[in-house]
């Protein structure tokens, strides 16, 4: 195994626990009340967006959801600037006027956190036209919950996509839950079966196992970057905690929640790594940076400032010359 | 915590706003079976608000159902289940997610009745929480209102207290129209008394919260409660405000509002939705056509600024119409 | 063959001869300016309605399109009252208030049609919902064209009738239009795949072939009422004018326009029929009925009054203990 | 009939409003590669109206693209085309089929550049033709532009006439904000000059129309050449008009209705959207206010009454605001 191979395995292992941590971090915070509004974690979820973000260029345009941190995250978004905007602060990435919910980074492509179950697939199906469009050869990822297969703007998006040959991945991110209800009950089309229909390539990759989400994208990604057209890849997960922060989740059989750690995508990516010959102290020394790092975002967007509304006040519209 | 008013048992004459919905789709759903309740996680988990709670154990999950993530449809749905002699009351769990049923609501369920000759009348509801406060962000906080004020057809109510939650949603089931019903998450908790009288109130009807000679305030929804403490305010410094509860947006009260006016002489109108093209746009445009000759001041708007509702406490905090505001342009009318 | 079932069939080929002749008179109407706003003619299309209309029953329910007048006549509605709605006449089935895209019936369960594209599916929807909460044996139907199978409702609906197993017949009436575009350039999946992905059953039926929808028609007709929950049925037929009247459809190869007739759903029933032993005079009178018919009926229309505007100023809720 | 306003070359001074709107299309695709039109047949049809006629064998099916009935996904591709450095021109046949475009055009769109700091901005245009007078019926005719310009960060215009319709669609595709651009299915025939300088029309002036010091009257869209007339009638009886055609009705050009009614200290303001919550409830109730003391008589508003469109001509040439009734409504303002 090379050195450079390892390089990136560790980069990807910053990533996942890099959003393990920040979003561990953000649960305590929000306890505290310093993350206002309400927030949707994604953990146990990790390894779909550090697989995901391990394949995809700058140029490659991503649209999200409401759970959206680990997707924001992974496409490179400084955790000062998420900090800061999650907590509500004018050094946010979004000046705090937008919070969880709408964590974006335009120069980095990632398009938005999205609070609307579905936007997120039109959106990335627009992003991927202009991809087209400019004939260059990005890519643009929806990433989607598996609730979100009911709403209408997906199915019109399949659509679209196969007929126009777009340069789309459609990831879904199968965790078996929308709000309080098992998908299941929501929602009856198999994705494989409604990606046949549409003549779009699917596949499924163990949304829980980094490397196995990361070489399922790679090999959606090199696909469609060739020209092939979208595909769809349905990663399916777990999500540990309640829909929002603070919810209970007391409609869901304790058996369910109580296995929920035996798929923790951390451990078995370590025990993966270690496997392949690296060190545990390295890992150590990967989750300590990062905890400091998270510390000293924390501590930056505390020292932050709270927006101003004179600033906010008047600012619906571009200011001619301003973007 | 949003999301977290935990909802006892709800027969008592004192009832939170939540329960108070709730006793309301308990009776209609018990006096007339072709009442329903659907939405998102309605039934078993009660609404992410708990308003719907208990409702499926003691109606059967036939009767109150969960849907999938599926606005458009849902809405659409609600009309034909309506043109087939239905009573449906739908649970759109945001009022930005209204963004999703307008054909329905809009093209369907407001020109059924007319385009169809009077042949049949579409008695569907949808339910819907407005309002920020919450640093819910810009999808999930807007106030929309006055969109379906605009549309032939449509009637819209906004409940400010627990009282008039239980009446007007007694009132908007039973009407043969479709009725938008816009609750306020702000208000889900707050308590009140509920009499056996509120089981009959009139659509239409605005109601006087408080009684004064010096300027009048017409407001509605949550912005009631800010508008009561700005009075409080005011009169301490001897300006007496008369206040009307508008209830009904859609249709609205006008002789009551022209009765305040021609008492006070200064209406100042206050929502928590966008001032430009608001509400009150319309009562004001109405009250200086119908109420000029009355008028020892212009009429007075106060809602929110024109920009997107932000998600930081400190910027949302300004955004919704406070009652320092509100003191300040009253005392501007009253100058 | 029985002479009831002779009487039935002799009542569709009424139905078919009828929505024909109706269009050709409206299509002359409509040149002449007696028929005001647009209008979209099914013509050559006439063997699904009439098809569909012999299998349902007073209490099942329809939900149509902007190409509804087969879907209003063959569920029932008078053609005096017909005629009198697109020809703006108070006494109009709709007091002239909605004319060709709004024609309906609610005492026949003619839900309306509709002039937003794939509204039909939704409404047909509710409307099961009301059949099988009522716990009655009642199918709703929704016809929807090929194009509208490109709107995101009609996707939710396909998921929402499985989900709950409603009595809904979803009735494609495939004609390989949308407006100035053939389907293919616009939606990509095929509807059997599609139904399957959904689980539910798909039928196709010759739409020209009167006897084929009605046999196909009634077949899930019967599987719904008997609690089978909801089917897909496709029927495949052509449209012979523009989109609207008046479009003189120069978009359209001229080889394809030129075949049509071969395809004319009247002389192949009418063949089927001598062939089963009725004369060809008894046709020939149902004809010189259905056109005395319509004669009156146009005559009575133009002799009828012009909606008044101070009764239709003020009545946009109902008056109450008026409905 | 409609749909057949048949259109020929479009390089003359002299042109249609579809010509101009065509001939603003392909001058911007001329000069900025990132411009792109889509929609339902807009490509080798030229659309329904024909207004995109020509530009696909000039641009390629690349750069204008038909697309399937899927308003809402089209919508929110705008968004994400956008967000992603293009300048999509999106075609909505009807604008009541807006209302499945709203989560696009209201939740994303309009809020993306503010609730993302400023990062970006969401340069679309979304054209669509409101208005009735062809008996479209009631879902086909309907005027929804006061709900767009109740939205924080959508810009709203309505030209009425070839010049405006060129110059202001050419400054909405260049704008860096999304632009809802309501056209008028009864003006796409109508002819009218189109002068160098209309290239350049700023988004938020209104054009006066015609001079006069009796009263002012404040309009927009096709209504412009229905009040045109009227006050012709009305300058016979010696009541002389100020006329504004708004052109933007979000911005809005308060500062050029002031003017006017400082000199003529009465307003009327006319629109064929309804009445009731409309765009001219916004212009009273600001006038009203700020202009309050140049007020002679109560600002009067005439919309369309409160019902749907109705299908049949008897009801429909009533249901629109005419000529006679805005002269009766001049005279009864200046009585
Ligand atoms: C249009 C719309 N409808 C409803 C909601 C409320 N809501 C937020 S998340 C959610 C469930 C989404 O489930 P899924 O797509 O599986 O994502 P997950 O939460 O599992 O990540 C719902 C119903 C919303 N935000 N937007
Ligand atoms: C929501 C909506 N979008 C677009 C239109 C315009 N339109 C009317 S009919 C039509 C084509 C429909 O094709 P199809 O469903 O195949 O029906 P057909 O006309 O072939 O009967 C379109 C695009 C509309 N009426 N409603
Ligand atoms: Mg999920
Ligand atoms: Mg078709």
């Amino acid at each position: 195994m090379s050195h450079q191979m390892n390089d990136e395995l560790l980069d990807m292992y910053r990533q996942m626990v890099t959003i393990r941590m920040v979003e561990l971090r953000l649960s305590r915070l929000f306890a505290d009340g310093e993350v206002p509004g309400f927030i949707h974690l994604s953990l146990g979820q990790e390894a779909v967006a550090a697989g995901a973000g391990s394949v995809l260029r700058s140029d490659d345009t991503v649209a999200s959801t409401h759970r959206g941190h680990g997707h924001a995250l992974s496409k490179g978004i400084a955790i000062d600037d998420f900090f800061a905007e999650l907590m509500a602060r004018e050094e946010g990435i979004c000046r705090g006027r937008g919070g969880s919910m709408h964590v974006a980074n335009l120069s980095l492509g990632m398009l938005g956190a999205n609070a609307i179950v579905g936007a997120s697939i039109p959106i990335a199906l627009g992003s991927a036209l202009a991809h087209q469009l400019r004939k260059t050869d990005s890519v643009a990822v929806a990433f989607f919950g598996d609730g979100a297969m009911a709403e209408g703007v997906f199915h019109e998006s399949l659509n679209l996509a196969a007929l126009w040959q777009l340069p789309l991945l459609f990831l879904c991110e199968n965790n078996g839950w929308a709000e309080f209800s098992p998908t299941h009950k929501q929602f009856i089309a198999p994705l494989d079966k409604l990606a046949a229909a549409f003549d779009i390539p699917h596949a499924k990759a163990d949304g829980n196992d980094v490397m196995a989400v990361q070489s399922a994208v790679a090999k959606c990604v090199d696909g469609i970057r060739a020209g092939g057209g979208p595909q769809v890849l349905e990663c399916m997960t777990h999500r540990w905690r309640g829909h929002y922060e603070g919810d209970p989740q007391k409609y869901r059989p304790s058996e369910e929640l109580e296995g929920l750690e035996d798929h923790d995508p951390i451990p078995r990516f370590e025990a993966a790594l270690v496997e392949k010959g690296i060190e545990a102290n390295v890992l150590e020394s990967i989750r300590a940076d990062v905890d400091a790092a998270i510390e000293a975002a924390v501590e930056k967007a505390r020292a932050g400032n709270s927006p101003e509304w004179e600033r906010a006040r008047n600012d619906v519209y571009t200011q001619v010359g301003a973007v | 915590m949003m999301f977290t008013p935990r909802l006892e048992l709800f027969d008592m004459a004192e009832l939170r706003y939540a329960h108070a919905i709730n006793r309301a789709l308990a009776e209609c759903m018990e006096e007339d079976s072709t009442v329903f309740v659907f939405g998102e996680d309605v039934a078993d988990a009660g609404g992410p608000f708990g308003v719907t709670r208990g409702l499926a154990s003691r109606f059967g999950e036939d009767r109150i159902r969960d849907t999938p993530i599926s606005e458009a449809t849902m809405a659409n749905a609600a009309v034909g289940a309506a043109l087939t002699g239905l009573r449906p009351v739908l649970e759109i769990m945001f009022m930005d997610f209204m963004t999703l049923t307008m054909d329905a609501v809009v093209n369907q369920a407001a020109k059924a009745r007319y385009m169809f000759g009077g042949q049949t009348s579409v008695p569907m509801v949808v339910r819907t929480p407005h309002g920020g406060g919450i640093n819910a962000g810009p999808q999930h906080s807007q106030c929309l209102e006055a969109w379906f004020a605009h549309i032939p057809g449509l009637k819209v109510l906004c409940p400010s207290n627990p009282a008039d939650a239980y009446g007007l949603l007694k009132s908007a089931i039973t009407d043969p129209d479709p009725v938008i019903f816009v609750e306020n998450k702000a208000l889900y908790a707050m308590k009140g008394e509920v009499p056996e009288e509120a089981a009959s109130i009139e659509i239409g009807k605005a109601l006087q919260v408080r009684k004064g000679e010096d300027l009048s305030i017409v407001t509605y929804g949550a912005t009631v409660h800010t508008v009561k403490r700005a009075a409080e305010i005011l009169a301490d410094s001897g300006i007496e405000a008369d206040v009307l509860d508008l209830r009904s947006i859609q249709p609205w009260d006008e002789s009551a509002v022209l009765a305040s006016l021609r008492k006070t002489h200064r209406l100042l109108i206050v929502h928590e939705a966008v001032e430009a093209f608001g509400v009150g746009a319309e009562i004001a445009a109405r009250m200086g056509d119908i109420g000029f000759d009355e008028l020892d001041a212009p009429i007075s708007r106060l809602g929110a600024p024109f920009v997107p509702v932000p998600f930081a406490p400190s910027l949302e905090q300004q955004y919704q119409p406070g009652a320092d505001d509100i003191v300040a342009a009253a005392r501007n009318l009253c100058a």
